[in-house]
């Protein structure tokens, strides 16, 4: 299959690479660009491991084709945190043990991020709904939505 | 090692909050798991599976595949050893079929090749000739004397002759005369249950990257539970020396006891040899779906007898239980845990397993209880309701406690069962009002707890912090607690020690992450590798005083002069003896290895509010809340996280998860979009009631806890759901199409 | 003598009797008895049995030590999850 | 497998028209890049629609709106007026998937995958809403309704694209309402859903009324017999059950791993019900 080049932007860096053109974003990332921190849990879009943002847009990489990322702003996990400091929603997990093997946490707070960027102050079931596409098998959830409410209320007063 | 009572202990970092180490790698990405490694030269390995749930294989012609441009080995199971016990063979087998295929989904043949698309690609070259046979996946199907016989001669002598040869595992507990009990109650209730196959449902796939070099020297990094145990299934599949084999755990995404054996390690390995480059497998969920193991199916018979008082005066319960295509002991655990919350003068449980063409069971979380502990707790909840008696109190009134006779037969120690009890009872969740169509719903559960095989290594840095070197994979925070007892132990500082994880040539084995073990197995062995480089740092400072060793103490990260003829001496901090150790005889390290026993065993109690759409048939959780006794609570964040965590899976078990077969026994939705586990819409907050009741049989009082959050949910939600909706279901999943018919059925 | 407790379905391999007395110290010395008196018993043990020991529960521990007055009870050989 | 991004709709056409093998339209990619993990199909060409002009535009048109056919889900729901305007038809597209699948998957996407329990179709089909499809010999206007031929089956022929879906004006006293039943809260496909669209006379009655089922039979079905139960009258108790009975009788569902034949008969009779009650609701309908 013949390889497409293409240029993009992942986590605020200029970044190219070539790819086929059946190759899922996620694959990009992963095996391609280095960055192992989104995670195949499905590669069907129903578990949220691979949670991305495209262009400020909340998807899934493994519903997305590398190709597809031409001109796109892409961030990752990789792009949460900031020099030496933890983004608030990091803190929080780790604050609150919202994570248990880690697995779904990238995706996770890729999400929570997306929801809070848009949402400042979201109600608890507006956060359960938001995050219903990101599956925890370990947690049971409830510590992961106290943790993302503890990120919300520091980002709101900072 | 006897939990220690004198001086009553004032913990200063156990029971602390603290944060984990592996937090900051977990939240940035950057923590390395299954799937995310990589070496130079790497292959792809993808694997053939069956699309036959029960067929012979008459050939595999593989020509084609090895032909195709990128592809460097082609392995089929005659590339695996051909000598090892039966269990081994068992895991060998399902790990690439021998003769014949036992499910859909089992692995046949794989193929490295230089990309994962040229993989694919080669898999569909590979020609099998099949011949199909019946199949059976129904338990109570497969127990006929007529049904398709999924293998031959695998009954052990306990089975008797004359049934079915899928019927392969008997046994039988209990005490005293039920049939007695049952003339002396007032009521009697008996039932038949069937409960589905469930997935442990991590969410990292199964991943391994496999390298052996033409010496026959092998490195393996993988996704697992345990990483010696990969070692000896591995070493002897692929029929090497253990000691050549070195096996690294990666981060682990998950495992609930799924991960505790081997399903794509040794065939990684296989291709590495043949190939001669390193091969990386990464299952895609599909696979993990329908190839490797999800717990037991079962049809469980139940039959408890009350007085009006509320008395149980006899239980008895058969249990038959399908661990799919291999031979599988879970009934006896199950069977044993049936009745263990009840103090019953008269109880008996029959186990039976059967072969189906399913996929091999591997253990998930307290396996084999959930769905016992489900019938019995569904039937006592019947005679509550019946006999108009408080759920709660017949608990109480029944509830086993120290010095029962268990029904399984041993006296019970301390245990925790009426205090979590009261503990529910005095909680305001159980006193909530109820609306119209709301029910709650109460069941106890229990597991056992192991401790088992562990070897721990502590060294004395010489700027006085502390390395730990431990064997178990982390799945929920243990380094987090393992750190907090050594420097309990140690009295230094949390933020001073770091435990890492070993790989198998670094450290004496260690049993797999499971059976609830770790905190209070590799804890135990951290406090005792502690004691033992104390004993050797006090052993150097009373060479430098020049005093009996025995007069040296140690005192909150010090050591002190004690008794009298000690002298006077200013303490010498663990970091004053580590910066001086290179001088007083070289690095001071403490090490403890041994079999641990005693974990002692573990109760819990959950209270559950549904609401039952009577148009719908779908059970909507309101309430959820957890009691169990934890033992001493290391790091409470994690002990609350195991039980809501635990709590959840159940509830996914109850309402909606299953393993669905057609009629020639293919899995029909082996996705996460029709195997549907719990979303964070779906779930109520899970409030967590952790109680300590301190475990006789460690230094702390630490008790394992991850096991038994799952076995009360099942019962609780079809309780409460039967109280909701005035049905009583007896099959899960309690799935809304299941709900309707029984509330239509009911008119 | 130690009184060693059977779970049910071992009773048909031990002449129909739940309880057994053997002459025991230590875990191991109770295996190694139970399978002289009772062949029909290796198999299983073999394939591996636990005991509980005055109710605490020992998966493997040969030495473990017995006194005259313990309660002990075989079990299967267990596993979690 | 090769990949297009075409920027007009006639080179979009041009593209499929010359292409021999299998060919699949990408708009949101939420169902094709599953398809193409899955392996069920594996096409040699994939034509990109989403850098096509206007085919990510909302735009009014004769007081509607005119959706362009790689306007996401997330788009869709954050256009205030088209929600004010269809709110049934938003909360019906915007059920797909999860909050990420809402960023990609688009309305045009789920009509054209023919998937018997898409959520997008029956709200549209009760809207009555118009899809404009671009072809060979240029664009044609069709039904949404005749779309849909089957599982996975559509009117729309291989060398076609669907660029924009209709929605017309409505009257005054409007209201329409999508409910679904899956047996989570999220991420299930429909086992059973029901759309509503009314409009009320100034008494209160319902002057007009469709009612749409979906995942109940190899495609969505219009019930004429509910809408006519409706139609002159309050959704009051008897009503309700009038409607709610024509509707299982609609119903031509299959058993599968979703969901039984016996529960989607009657669920989506309560579906239709309880979407009436919302869209009579919406309407300004008091009862």
């Amino acid at each position: 299959m013949k390889t497409v080049p293409v240029s993009t932007t992942i986590n605020g860096d200029a970044a190219e690479f070539i790819c086929a053109p059946d190759e899922t974003l996620l694959d990009v990332l992963r095996n391609r660009m280095g960055l192992t921190g989104a995670k195949e849990g499905c590669g069907t879009g129903d578990c949220g491991a691979c949670s991305v943002t495209l262009d400020g847009r909340l998807v899934c990489s493994c519903l997305v084709l590398g190709v597809e990322a031409e001109g796109a702003e892409i961030a990752t996990i990789e792009g949460l945190a900031t020099g030496d400091g933890l983004h608030p929603l990091q803190q929080a997990f780790i604050d609150h043990a919202a994570l248990q093997c880690g697995i779904c946490t990238p995706g996770i707070l890729v999400a929570a991020k997306a929801l809070l960027d848009k949402n400042p102050d979201p109600s608890e079931t507006e956060l359960r709904y938001w995050l219903a596409g990101n599956l925890c098998r370990c947690t049971g959830y409830d510590k992961i939505i106290r943790a993302v409410q503890a990120a919300a209320r520091q980002m709101r007063s900072a | 090692m006897a939990f220690d009572t004198e001086p009553k202990r004032d913990f200063k970092v156990v029971g602390r909050r603290v944060a984990r180490p592996d937090g900051i790698d977990k939240v940035t990405g950057r923590a390395l798991y299954g799937a995310d490694m990589s070496a130079p030269g790497m292959l792809m390995g993808a694997i053939l599976r069956s699309p036959h749930a029960h067929a012979e294989i008459v050939s595999i012609d593989v020509t084609a595949a090895v032909a195709l441009d990128g592809v460097k080995a082609v392995v089929t199971g005659a590339d695996f050893a051909d000598a090892m016990d039966a269990a081994t063979a068992d895991v060998r087998d399902n790990c690439l079929a021998r003769g014949k295929v036992l499910y859909d989904g089992h692995a046949v043949a794989a193929v490295a090749a230089a990309s994962g698309a040229i993989a694919r690609a080669a898999l569909d070259l590979i020609k099998v000739e099949y011949r199909v046979l019946p199949s059976v996946t129904d338990v109570d199907l497969a127990m006929r004397a007529d049904a398709p016989v999924v293998q031959a001669g695998r009954a052990v002598e306990v089975v008797p002759v004359g049934l079915s040869e899928n019927v392969t595992d008997h046994c039988e507990f209990g005490h005293g005369d039920p049939e007695a009990g049952f003339a002396a109650a007032d009521l009697v209730i008996d039932r038949s249950f069937t409960t589905a196959a469930t997935h442990q449902g991590y969410i990292e796939p199964h991943a391994c990257l496999a390298s052996m070099g033409p010496d026959g020297k092998a490195d393996l990094w993988c996704t697992t539970q345990g990483q010696w145990a990969v070692r000896t299934a591995c070493s002897a599949i692929l029929g090497m020396r253990a000691s050549q084999l070195r096996v690294t755990a990666s981060e682990i995404g998950g495992g609930f006891g799924g991960k505790t054996t081997v399903f794509i390690e040794p065939v990684a390995l296989a291709l590495s040899r043949k190939a001669g480059r390193p091969v990386k497998i990464v299952m895609s969920r599909t696979e993990v779906f329908r190839a490797t193991g999800p717990t037991v199916a079962s049809s469980i018979d139940v039959k408890i007898g009350m007085t009006k008082e509320g008395r149980i005066t006899a239980g008895t319960a058969t249990l038959r239980y399908t661990g799919g295509a291999f031979p599988c002991g879970t009934v006896a655990m199950g069977a044993q845990a049936a009745f263990a919350a009840y103090d019953l003068a008269a109880v008996r449980t029959f186990g039976w397993n059967a072969l189906t063409n399913r996929p091999k069971e591997a253990a998930y979380r307290a396996p084999g209880a959930p769905q016992a502990i489900y019938a019995v707790e569904s039937v006592v909840d019947e005679l509550c309701q019946k006999l108009a008696l408080d759920p709660l109190e017949v608990r109480l009134l029944n509830a086993a406690r120290e010095g029962t006779r268990s029904s399984y037969g041993p006296t019970f120690e301390a245990i925790g069962l009426e205090a979590t009890l009261e503990a529910a009872k005095a909680h305001p969740h159980y006193a909530a009002p109820l609306a119209a169509g709301q029910g709650r719903g109460l069941s106890c559960g229990f597991w056992f707890n192991f401790g088992g095989n562990t070897s721990v290594s502590l060294t004395i840095n010489t700027d006085g912090t502390v390395g730990i070197t431990e064997g178990n994979p982390d799945i929920g925070g243990s380094r987090a607690a393992i750190s907090q007892m050594a420097a309990e132990e140690l009295g230094i500082p949390y933020e001073q020690v770091r435990t890492v994880i070993a790989d198998t040539s670094s450290l004496g084995h260690n049993d797999v992450t499971d059976g609830s073990r770790v905190t209070f197995a590799v804890g135990l062995a951290v406090i005792k590798a502690a004691r033992d480089a104390i004993a050797k740092m006090c052993a150097r400072v009373a060479r430098i005083w020049g005093i009996d060793p025995e007069a040296v103490e140690w005192v909150d990260g010090a050591a002190r002069p004690t008794g009298p003829n000690a002298g006077t001496f200013p303490p010498m901090t663990l970091a004053e003896i580590a910066a001086l150790s290179f001088k007083t005889g070289g690095p001071i390290a403490g090490h403890h290895e041994s079999n641990a026993d005693g974990a002692g065993v573990s109760f819990g109690v959950h209270l559950v509010d549904v609401e039952v759409d009577r148009e719908t048939g779908a059970t909507k959780v309101l309430r959820y809340t957890v009691f169990q006794d934890a033992g001493k609570a290391v790091q409470p964040d994690y002990v609350e996280g195991q039980m809501q965590g635990g709590a959840v899976q159940g509830i996914g078990w109850a309402l909606n998860e299953e393993y669905i077969h057609d009629a020639e026994g293919h899995l029909l939705n082996p996705g996460f979009l029709d195997y549907r586990v719990p979303v964070a819409s779906d779930l109520p907050p899970i409030e967590a009631v952790i109680l300590e009741i301190p475990n006789p049989g460690h230094p702390y009082g630490v008790r394992g806890v991850g096991e038994t959050p799952i076995v009360p949910p099942l019962a609780a939600i079809a309780n409460a759901v039967s109280r909701a909706a005035g049905v009583r279901l007896t099959a899960l999943p309690m799935s809304p199409p299941r709900v309707l018919k029984a509330l239509t059925a009911q008119g | 003598m130690v009184a060693v407790t059977l779970w049910g379905s071992l009773r048909p391999f031990a002449d129909g009797q739940t309880v057994v007395e053997v002459e025991a110290r230590t875990f191991k010395e109770v295996l190694d008895r139970l399978a002289e008196a009772y062949p029909g018993l290796r198999p299983q043990i073999e394939r591996g049995v636990s005991m509980a020991l005055d109710g605490k529960i020992y998966r493997e521990a040969w030495f473990a030590e017995i006194r005259p007055e313990s309660e002990v009870v075989l079990m299967p050989y267990m596993t979690g999850g | 497998m090769r990949y297009a991004r075409p920027e007009t709709a006639t080179e979009a056409v041009g593209l499929l028209a010359n292409e021999a093998g299998v060919t699949r339209v990408l708009a949101g990619g939420t169902d094709v890049l599953v398809q193409l993990r899955a392996g069920s199909v594996t096409p040699d060409l994939i034509v990109d629609i989403k850098r096509i002009a206007g085919l990510r535009a909302i735009t009014p048109e004769a007081g509607g709106f005119r959706i362009g056919a790689a306007v996401s889900g997330a788009e869709l729901g954050e256009h205030a007026a088209l929600c004010a305007l269809w709110p049934g038809v938003v909360e019906g597209c915007n059920l797909i998937g999860s909050t990420q699948v809402q960023g990609r998957a688009t309305m045009a996407g789920n009509l054209c995958n023919g998937s018997p329990a898409a959520d997008a179709v029956p709200g549209l089909v009760a809207a009555e809403a118009t899809a404009r499809i671009e072809g060979p010999t240029g664009p044609r206007e069709c039904a949404v309704a005749d779309i849909p031929t089957g599982p996975g089956k559509t009117a729309v022929q291989r060398d076609e694209i669907v660029t924009s879906i209709f929605l017309p004006a409505r009257p005054a006293r409007s209201g329409d309402a999508y409910l679904r039943f899956i047996p989570r809260t999220e991420m299930d496909i429909a086992v059973a859903s029901a759309a509503v669209n009314l409009t009320l006379a100034t008494d209160g009655t319902i002057a007009a009324a469709r009612v749409v089922l979906g995942a109940v039979a190899p495609t969505v079905v219009l019930v004429t017999e509910a809408a006519t139960a409706l139609i002159g009258n309050r959704p009051d108790a008897a009503t309700l059950a009038t409607l709610q009975a024509a509707c299982s009788a609609a119903c031509n569902p299959i058993d599968d791993k979703r969901g039984t034949a016996e529960f989607r008969t009657q669920v989506a009779g309560v579906l239709a019900k309880r979407a009436t009650l919302i869209a009579y609701a919406r309407a300004g309908g008091s009862l």
